[in-house]
Protein backbone atom coordinates (compact mmCIF):
# COMPACT_ATOMS: atom_id res chain seq x y z
CA UNK A 1 0.00 0.00 0.00
CA UNK A 2 1.09 3.39 -0.70
CA UNK A 3 -0.20 6.67 1.29
CA UNK A 4 -0.40 9.54 -1.12
CA UNK A 5 -0.91 13.33 0.12
CA UNK A 6 -1.97 16.48 -1.30
CA UNK A 7 -0.86 19.62 -0.32
CA UNK A 8 -1.88 23.52 -1.03
CA UNK A 9 -3.92 24.88 -4.15
CA UNK A 10 -3.89 21.05 -5.50
CA UNK A 11 -5.65 19.78 -2.47
CA UNK A 12 -8.73 22.23 -2.77
CA UNK A 13 -8.90 21.44 -6.28
CA UNK A 14 -9.22 17.62 -6.06
CA UNK A 15 -10.69 17.88 -3.12
CA UNK A 16 -8.64 14.97 -1.08
CA UNK A 17 -5.80 15.74 0.79
CA UNK A 18 -4.93 11.48 1.17
CA UNK A 19 -5.57 8.56 -0.25
CA UNK A 20 -4.11 5.00 0.03
CA UNK A 21 -3.39 3.38 -3.28
CA UNK A 22 -2.45 -0.38 -4.03
CA UNK A 23 1.21 -0.68 -5.03
CA UNK A 24 0.14 -3.69 -7.31
CA UNK A 25 -2.89 -2.92 -9.80
CA UNK A 26 -3.99 -6.02 -11.50
CA UNK A 27 -1.45 -7.37 -13.97
CA UNK A 28 1.15 -3.96 -13.25
CA UNK A 29 3.15 -2.75 -10.07
CA UNK A 30 3.72 1.21 -9.40
CA UNK A 31 7.31 0.75 -9.41
CA UNK A 32 8.06 4.50 -10.42
CA UNK A 33 6.40 8.03 -9.16
CA UNK A 34 5.51 8.27 -12.89
CA UNK A 35 3.67 5.36 -12.91
CA UNK A 36 1.52 6.64 -10.19
CA UNK A 37 1.12 9.78 -11.30
CA UNK A 38 -0.44 8.22 -14.40
CA UNK A 39 -2.74 6.23 -12.02
CA UNK A 40 -3.77 9.01 -10.35
CA UNK A 41 -4.22 11.47 -13.57
CA UNK A 42 -6.90 8.82 -14.31
CA UNK A 43 -9.12 9.56 -11.84
CA UNK A 44 -10.90 12.66 -13.51
CA UNK A 45 -10.60 15.88 -15.32
CA UNK A 46 -9.17 18.21 -12.75
CA UNK A 47 -6.70 15.28 -11.51
CA UNK A 48 -5.29 15.14 -15.01
CA UNK A 49 -4.73 18.29 -15.81
CA UNK A 50 -3.19 19.53 -11.89
CA UNK A 51 -1.26 16.11 -11.38
CA UNK A 52 0.50 16.73 -14.53
CA UNK A 53 3.96 16.26 -15.16
CA UNK A 54 5.64 20.06 -13.98
CA UNK A 55 2.34 21.31 -12.61
CA UNK A 56 2.81 19.32 -9.43
CA UNK A 57 6.22 18.67 -7.52
CA UNK A 58 6.47 15.31 -5.49
CA UNK A 59 8.41 13.96 -3.04
CA UNK A 60 8.96 10.52 -1.45
CA UNK A 61 9.53 10.17 2.24
CA UNK A 62 9.77 13.67 2.57
CA UNK A 63 12.50 14.24 -0.26
CA UNK A 64 11.92 16.09 -3.21
CA UNK A 65 11.61 13.31 -6.07
CA UNK A 66 11.36 13.06 -9.62
CA UNK A 67 9.24 10.75 -11.83
CA UNK A 68 11.68 8.40 -12.28
CA UNK A 69 11.88 7.90 -8.55
CA UNK A 70 11.29 4.29 -7.35
CA UNK A 71 8.49 3.09 -4.94
CA UNK A 72 8.35 0.31 -3.11
CA UNK A 73 5.59 -0.95 -0.16
CA UNK A 74 4.61 1.63 2.43
CA UNK A 75 6.52 4.49 1.20
CA UNK A 76 4.49 8.14 1.74
CA UNK A 77 4.78 9.75 -1.66
CA UNK A 78 3.04 13.78 -1.90
CA UNK A 79 2.11 15.65 -4.17
CA UNK A 80 1.92 19.58 -4.24
CA UNK A 81 2.29 22.75 -6.26
CA UNK A 82 6.02 24.69 -6.26
CA UNK A 83 6.36 25.98 -2.57
CA UNK A 84 5.41 29.81 -1.99
CA UNK A 85 6.90 29.90 1.86
CA UNK A 86 9.31 32.19 3.49
CA UNK B 1 28.29 29.39 25.36
CA UNK B 2 28.26 27.16 22.47
CA UNK B 3 27.31 26.72 18.64
CA UNK B 4 23.62 25.96 17.51
CA UNK B 5 21.24 25.11 14.82
CA UNK B 6 18.04 25.97 16.12
CA UNK B 7 14.94 24.90 13.89
CA UNK B 8 11.21 25.44 14.22
CA UNK B 9 8.12 25.42 12.31
CA UNK B 10 5.66 27.24 15.05
CA UNK B 11 1.95 28.71 14.82
CA UNK B 12 2.66 31.63 17.58
CA UNK B 13 4.37 34.30 16.79
CA UNK B 14 8.50 34.38 17.65
CA UNK B 15 10.41 36.93 19.64
CA UNK B 16 12.70 38.63 17.57
CA UNK B 17 15.06 40.12 20.44
CA UNK B 18 15.02 36.62 22.29
CA UNK B 19 16.19 34.70 19.14
CA UNK B 20 18.93 37.72 18.46
CA UNK B 21 20.51 37.19 22.36
CA UNK B 22 20.44 33.55 22.09
CA UNK B 23 22.39 34.03 18.94
CA UNK B 24 24.46 36.57 20.42
CA UNK B 25 25.26 34.38 23.35
CA UNK B 26 26.25 31.41 21.61
CA UNK B 27 29.45 33.00 21.02
CA UNK B 28 32.85 35.52 21.64
CA UNK B 29 34.32 34.46 18.24
CA UNK B 30 31.59 35.52 15.99
CA UNK B 31 32.38 38.77 14.95
CA UNK B 32 29.34 39.12 12.29
CA UNK B 33 25.56 38.31 12.92
CA UNK B 34 22.75 39.11 10.03
CA UNK B 35 18.81 38.48 10.49
CA UNK B 36 16.29 38.62 8.28
CA UNK B 37 12.58 38.62 8.60
CA UNK B 38 9.94 38.84 6.36
CA UNK B 39 7.04 40.12 6.89
CA UNK B 40 3.42 40.24 5.95
CA UNK B 41 3.23 42.77 3.67
CA UNK B 42 -0.05 44.71 2.82
CA UNK B 43 -0.13 44.60 -0.69
CA UNK B 44 0.66 42.13 -3.61
CA UNK B 45 -0.64 42.42 -6.83
CA UNK B 46 -2.34 45.09 -6.63
CA UNK B 47 -5.20 43.58 -4.60
CA UNK B 48 -5.38 44.84 -0.41
CA UNK B 49 -3.83 42.07 1.48
CA UNK B 50 -5.75 41.38 5.07
CA UNK B 51 -3.69 38.36 6.30
CA UNK B 52 -2.18 35.02 4.71
CA UNK B 53 -3.13 31.23 5.44
CA UNK B 54 0.22 28.78 5.53
CA UNK B 55 -0.30 25.60 5.27
CA UNK B 56 3.04 23.02 5.06
CA UNK B 57 3.61 19.38 4.96
CA UNK B 58 4.91 18.59 8.69
CA UNK B 59 6.63 15.58 7.81
CA UNK B 60 9.10 17.32 5.90
CA UNK B 61 9.27 20.56 6.47
CA UNK B 62 12.08 19.88 9.18
CA UNK B 63 13.82 17.47 6.99
CA UNK B 64 14.05 20.31 4.47
CA UNK B 65 15.55 22.66 6.08
CA UNK B 66 17.48 20.84 8.00
CA UNK B 67 19.12 19.92 4.77
CA UNK B 68 19.34 23.50 3.93
CA UNK B 69 21.07 24.58 6.60
CA UNK B 70 23.55 21.83 6.25
CA UNK B 71 24.19 22.93 3.14
CA UNK B 72 24.93 26.41 4.10
CA UNK B 73 27.73 25.14 6.65
CA UNK B 74 29.13 23.40 4.20
CA UNK B 75 29.62 26.26 2.16
CA UNK B 76 30.58 29.17 4.39
CA UNK B 77 31.94 28.85 7.80
CA UNK B 78 29.43 29.54 10.28
CA UNK B 79 28.74 29.97 13.86
CA UNK B 80 24.89 29.51 15.23
CA UNK B 81 21.60 29.25 12.74
CA UNK B 82 17.94 30.26 13.49
CA UNK B 83 15.58 29.45 11.09
CA UNK B 84 11.61 30.07 12.60
CA UNK B 85 9.06 29.50 9.82
CA UNK B 86 5.07 30.22 11.04
CA UNK B 87 2.35 28.23 10.01
CA UNK B 88 -1.50 28.95 10.22
CA UNK B 89 -3.44 32.34 9.94
CA UNK B 90 -1.54 35.42 10.04
CA UNK B 91 -2.20 39.45 9.90
CA UNK B 92 -0.82 42.03 7.67
CA UNK B 93 2.63 43.48 9.26
CA UNK B 94 2.70 39.84 11.20
CA UNK B 95 6.28 38.34 11.23
CA UNK B 96 6.74 34.64 9.08
CA UNK B 97 10.11 34.04 9.10
CA UNK B 98 13.30 34.58 10.85
CA UNK B 99 16.66 33.48 9.64
CA UNK B 100 19.61 33.87 12.14
CA UNK B 101 23.22 33.63 11.08
CA UNK B 102 26.85 34.42 13.24
CA UNK B 103 30.28 33.60 11.74
CA UNK B 104 33.64 35.37 12.00
CA UNK B 105 33.43 37.15 8.89
CA UNK B 106 30.78 39.03 8.00
CA UNK B 107 30.79 38.26 4.01
CA UNK B 108 29.95 34.32 5.40
CA UNK B 109 26.96 35.59 7.71
CA UNK B 110 24.94 38.01 4.43
CA UNK B 111 25.80 35.26 2.23
CA UNK B 112 25.11 31.97 4.35
CA UNK B 113 21.76 33.83 5.48
CA UNK B 114 20.38 35.07 1.81
CA UNK B 115 21.29 31.06 0.86
CA UNK B 116 19.42 29.81 3.30
CA UNK B 117 16.45 31.86 2.46
CA UNK B 118 16.73 31.41 -1.36
CA UNK B 119 16.60 27.73 -0.62
CA UNK B 120 13.52 27.99 1.61
CA UNK B 121 11.48 29.94 -0.62
CA UNK B 122 12.06 27.40 -3.62
CA UNK B 123 12.35 23.88 -1.74
CA UNK B 124 10.79 24.50 1.88
CA UNK B 125 6.82 22.70 1.63
CA UNK B 126 4.84 26.22 2.52
CA UNK B 127 2.65 27.07 1.10
CA UNK B 128 0.70 30.55 1.50
CA UNK B 129 -3.16 31.58 0.99
CA UNK B 130 -3.67 35.12 0.68
CA UNK B 131 -7.00 36.77 2.02
CA UNK B 132 -7.72 40.07 -0.10
CA UNK B 133 -10.68 41.79 -0.70
CA UNK B 134 -11.72 39.79 -3.79
CA UNK B 135 -11.69 36.61 -1.81
CA UNK B 136 -9.16 33.96 -0.88
CA UNK B 137 -6.20 33.57 -3.52
CA UNK B 138 -3.19 31.08 -3.20
CA UNK B 139 0.05 32.75 -4.01
CA UNK B 140 1.91 31.89 -7.28
CA UNK B 141 5.71 30.68 -6.89
CA UNK B 142 7.91 33.35 -8.45
CA UNK B 143 9.86 31.79 -11.43
CA UNK B 144 12.69 34.53 -10.05
CA UNK B 145 13.26 32.66 -6.59
CA UNK B 146 13.68 29.72 -9.01
CA UNK B 147 16.53 31.80 -10.76
CA UNK B 148 18.04 32.58 -7.47
CA UNK B 149 18.65 29.42 -6.22
CA UNK B 150 20.25 28.33 -9.38
CA UNK B 151 22.43 31.41 -8.61
CA UNK B 152 24.04 30.02 -6.11
CA UNK B 153 25.55 27.06 -7.90
CA UNK C 1 4.52 54.85 9.55
CA UNK C 2 6.87 56.48 7.25
CA UNK C 3 10.16 55.49 5.65
CA UNK C 4 13.13 57.24 7.30
CA UNK C 5 16.77 56.89 7.10
CA UNK C 6 18.56 56.64 10.85
CA UNK C 7 22.44 57.63 11.33
CA UNK C 8 23.91 57.56 14.68
CA UNK C 9 27.23 57.77 15.95
CA UNK C 10 26.84 56.90 20.02
CA UNK C 11 29.46 56.41 23.09
CA UNK C 12 26.40 54.13 24.32
CA UNK C 13 25.10 51.04 23.88
CA UNK C 14 22.03 50.07 21.29
CA UNK C 15 19.18 49.03 21.66
CA UNK C 16 18.61 45.99 19.48
CA UNK C 17 15.09 45.15 19.86
CA UNK C 18 14.25 48.84 19.63
CA UNK C 19 16.20 49.44 16.54
CA UNK C 20 14.08 46.36 15.04
CA UNK C 21 10.83 47.90 15.90
CA UNK C 22 11.19 51.22 14.68
CA UNK C 23 12.11 49.43 11.23
CA UNK C 24 9.53 46.88 11.08
CA UNK C 25 6.21 49.65 12.16
CA UNK C 26 8.14 52.15 9.36
CA UNK C 27 5.84 50.39 6.76
CA UNK C 28 3.33 47.89 5.80
CA UNK C 29 4.35 47.40 2.76
CA UNK C 30 7.95 46.07 3.32
CA UNK C 31 8.15 42.49 3.30
CA UNK C 32 11.60 42.16 3.90
CA UNK C 33 13.98 43.41 6.91
CA UNK C 34 18.00 42.35 6.84
CA UNK C 35 20.04 43.54 9.92
CA UNK C 36 23.69 43.05 10.61
CA UNK C 37 25.06 43.66 13.87
CA UNK C 38 29.34 43.69 14.73
CA UNK C 39 30.54 42.54 17.51
CA UNK C 40 33.78 42.63 19.31
CA UNK C 41 35.45 39.48 19.02
CA UNK C 42 37.93 37.74 21.41
CA UNK C 43 40.35 36.50 19.29
CA UNK C 44 42.00 38.61 16.74
CA UNK C 45 45.48 37.38 14.99
CA UNK C 46 45.90 34.56 18.09
CA UNK C 47 46.19 37.29 20.47
CA UNK C 48 43.41 37.39 23.53
CA UNK C 49 41.78 40.69 22.71
CA UNK C 50 40.54 42.16 26.34
CA UNK C 51 38.16 45.33 24.39
CA UNK C 52 38.42 47.54 21.88
CA UNK C 53 39.19 51.44 21.71
CA UNK C 54 36.94 53.52 18.78
CA UNK C 55 38.42 56.65 17.80
CA UNK C 56 36.65 58.60 14.95
CA UNK C 57 36.68 62.54 12.95
CA UNK C 58 32.85 63.95 14.39
CA UNK C 59 32.73 66.61 11.70
CA UNK C 60 33.19 63.78 8.91
CA UNK C 61 31.84 60.29 10.10
CA UNK C 62 27.83 61.69 10.31
CA UNK C 63 28.66 62.86 6.49
CA UNK C 64 30.27 59.92 5.15
CA UNK C 65 27.44 57.54 6.71
CA UNK C 66 24.62 59.52 5.24
CA UNK C 67 26.70 59.23 1.83
CA UNK C 68 26.90 55.55 1.62
CA UNK C 69 22.86 54.89 2.70
CA UNK C 70 22.24 57.62 -0.60
CA UNK C 71 24.31 55.66 -2.72
CA UNK C 72 22.64 52.64 -1.58
CA UNK C 73 19.42 54.01 -1.87
CA UNK C 74 20.25 54.80 -5.40
CA UNK C 75 21.28 51.17 -6.42
CA UNK C 76 18.41 49.33 -4.45
CA UNK C 77 14.38 50.43 -4.10
CA UNK C 78 14.78 50.39 0.00
CA UNK C 79 12.17 51.26 2.34
CA UNK C 80 14.06 52.28 5.79
CA UNK C 81 17.23 51.76 6.63
CA UNK C 82 19.21 52.95 9.82
CA UNK C 83 23.04 53.11 10.84
CA UNK C 84 24.85 53.30 14.01
CA UNK C 85 28.22 53.13 15.27
CA UNK C 86 29.09 52.97 18.51
CA UNK C 87 32.64 55.14 19.61
CA UNK C 88 35.17 54.81 22.76
CA UNK C 89 35.79 51.97 25.10
CA UNK C 90 33.89 48.92 24.08
CA UNK C 91 34.14 44.90 25.38
CA UNK C 92 34.61 41.51 24.45
CA UNK C 93 30.76 41.00 23.34
CA UNK C 94 29.38 44.60 23.12
CA UNK C 95 27.60 45.45 19.89
CA UNK C 96 29.63 47.89 17.65
CA UNK C 97 27.96 48.42 14.83
CA UNK C 98 23.90 47.74 13.46
CA UNK C 99 22.87 48.17 10.15
CA UNK C 100 19.13 47.96 9.57
CA UNK C 101 17.25 47.90 6.03
CA UNK C 102 13.86 47.14 4.81
CA UNK C 103 12.68 46.84 1.15
CA UNK C 104 9.36 44.89 -0.55
CA UNK C 105 12.17 42.57 -1.93
CA UNK C 106 14.65 40.20 0.32
CA UNK C 107 17.69 40.61 -2.39
CA UNK C 108 17.18 44.49 -2.25
CA UNK C 109 17.79 44.37 1.52
CA UNK C 110 20.55 41.88 1.48
CA UNK C 111 22.70 43.35 -0.83
CA UNK C 112 21.69 46.91 0.38
CA UNK C 113 22.85 46.09 4.05
CA UNK C 114 25.81 44.44 2.60
CA UNK C 115 27.12 47.42 0.15
CA UNK C 116 26.28 50.10 3.59
CA UNK C 117 28.62 47.58 5.51
CA UNK C 118 31.49 47.27 3.03
CA UNK C 119 31.63 50.94 2.09
CA UNK C 120 31.33 52.10 5.98
CA UNK C 121 34.19 49.39 6.77
CA UNK C 122 36.34 51.39 4.05
CA UNK C 123 35.28 54.90 4.14
CA UNK C 124 33.23 56.05 7.06
CA UNK C 125 36.60 57.75 8.94
CA UNK C 126 36.69 55.40 12.32
CA UNK C 127 39.92 53.68 13.67
CA UNK C 128 40.06 50.70 16.25
CA UNK C 129 43.16 50.16 18.94
CA UNK C 130 42.97 46.39 20.88
CA UNK C 131 43.40 46.27 24.08
CA UNK C 132 45.14 42.68 24.28
CA UNK C 133 47.42 40.92 27.39
CA UNK C 134 50.70 42.54 24.97
CA UNK C 135 49.20 45.82 25.29
CA UNK C 136 47.28 48.20 23.19
CA UNK C 137 47.63 47.87 18.90
CA UNK C 138 46.16 50.01 16.74
CA UNK C 139 44.49 47.08 13.75
CA UNK C 140 45.67 47.59 10.58
CA UNK C 141 42.78 48.13 7.24
CA UNK C 142 42.06 44.87 5.42
CA UNK C 143 43.25 44.75 1.71
CA UNK C 144 40.18 42.46 1.72
CA UNK C 145 37.57 44.99 2.83
CA UNK C 146 38.83 47.28 -0.37
CA UNK C 147 37.98 44.55 -2.46
CA UNK C 148 34.36 44.28 -1.25
CA UNK C 149 33.60 47.46 -2.11
CA UNK C 150 35.60 47.43 -5.33
CA UNK C 151 32.70 44.11 -5.89
CA UNK C 152 30.36 46.86 -6.03
CA UNK C 153 31.22 48.58 -8.95
CA UNK D 1 45.29 79.79 7.88
CA UNK D 2 44.58 75.73 7.51
CA UNK D 3 43.25 73.82 10.19
CA UNK D 4 44.99 70.51 10.29
CA UNK D 5 43.95 67.24 11.83
CA UNK D 6 45.25 63.97 12.44
CA UNK D 7 43.44 60.62 13.83
CA UNK D 8 44.18 56.87 14.62
CA UNK D 9 47.61 56.01 15.18
CA UNK D 10 48.79 58.57 13.06
CA UNK D 11 47.76 61.37 15.54
CA UNK D 12 49.64 58.91 18.53
CA UNK D 13 53.12 58.32 16.03
CA UNK D 14 53.69 61.95 15.48
CA UNK D 15 52.20 63.33 19.21
CA UNK D 16 50.02 65.80 17.27
CA UNK D 17 46.08 65.49 16.49
CA UNK D 18 45.58 69.38 15.44
CA UNK D 19 47.90 72.26 14.25
CA UNK D 20 47.32 75.41 12.36
CA UNK D 21 49.49 75.93 9.19
CA UNK D 22 49.90 79.41 6.99
CA UNK D 23 48.32 78.97 3.76
CA UNK D 24 51.00 81.50 2.29
CA UNK D 25 54.60 80.09 3.26
CA UNK D 26 57.28 82.48 2.31
CA UNK D 27 56.70 83.24 -1.40
CA UNK D 28 54.77 80.32 -2.13
CA UNK D 29 51.18 79.20 -2.08
CA UNK D 30 50.09 75.69 -0.30
CA UNK D 31 47.72 74.95 -3.08
CA UNK D 32 47.00 71.51 -3.26
CA UNK D 33 47.19 69.02 -0.65
CA UNK D 34 50.39 67.62 -2.15
CA UNK D 35 52.11 70.99 -1.40
CA UNK D 36 50.39 70.96 2.44
CA UNK D 37 51.69 67.42 2.49
CA UNK D 38 54.98 68.00 1.31
CA UNK D 39 55.34 71.31 4.09
CA UNK D 40 54.35 68.33 6.94
CA UNK D 41 56.69 65.70 5.97
CA UNK D 42 59.52 67.89 6.33
CA UNK D 43 58.61 68.45 10.11
CA UNK D 44 60.62 65.56 11.34
CA UNK D 45 61.49 61.61 10.36
CA UNK D 46 58.15 60.34 11.50
CA UNK D 47 56.55 63.31 9.60
CA UNK D 48 58.09 62.07 6.58
CA UNK D 49 57.46 58.25 6.90
CA UNK D 50 53.94 58.39 8.44
CA UNK D 51 52.29 61.40 5.99
CA UNK D 52 53.83 59.08 2.72
CA UNK D 53 51.51 59.40 0.11
CA UNK D 54 49.70 55.93 0.42
CA UNK D 55 50.52 56.42 3.52
CA UNK D 56 47.99 58.75 5.33
CA UNK D 57 44.61 59.46 3.85
CA UNK D 58 43.18 62.69 3.26
CA UNK D 59 40.31 64.29 3.47
CA UNK D 60 39.49 68.42 2.87
CA UNK D 61 36.23 69.78 4.24
CA UNK D 62 35.21 66.40 5.75
CA UNK D 63 35.46 64.87 2.18
CA UNK D 64 37.80 62.11 1.19
CA UNK D 65 40.05 64.02 -1.16
CA UNK D 66 43.13 63.19 -2.95
CA UNK D 67 46.89 65.25 -3.86
CA UNK D 68 45.44 67.09 -6.37
CA UNK D 69 42.94 68.43 -4.41
CA UNK D 70 42.49 72.35 -4.48
CA UNK D 71 43.00 74.21 -0.95
CA UNK D 72 41.83 77.71 -0.19
CA UNK D 73 42.05 79.51 3.35
CA UNK D 74 40.24 78.37 6.51
CA UNK D 75 39.82 74.53 5.00
CA UNK D 76 39.95 71.82 7.13
CA UNK D 77 42.76 68.85 5.90
CA UNK D 78 42.49 65.65 8.14
CA UNK D 79 45.21 63.11 7.63
CA UNK D 80 44.62 59.11 8.96
CA UNK D 81 45.52 55.89 8.59
CA UNK D 82 43.70 53.62 6.41
CA UNK D 83 39.94 53.22 8.90
CA UNK D 84 39.11 50.50 10.45
CA UNK D 85 35.62 50.67 11.74
CA UNK D 86 32.72 48.51 11.75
Amino acid sequence: MLKVLFFGQLKEIIKTDCLEVELVQGDKQLNTVAMLRKVLQEKGELWNEYLAFGKALVAVNQEMSSDDTALKDADEIAFFPPVTGG
Amino acid sequence: MSHFTHINVQTQDFDFAHEYQKLRNSSNSDGALVTFVGLVRDLNLQQSVSGLFLEHYPAMTNKVLTQIVEQARSKWQLGSVSVIHRVGQLNVSDQIVFVGVTSQHRQSAYHANEFIMDFLKTQAPFWKKETTEQGDKWIEAKSSDTKKTEDWS
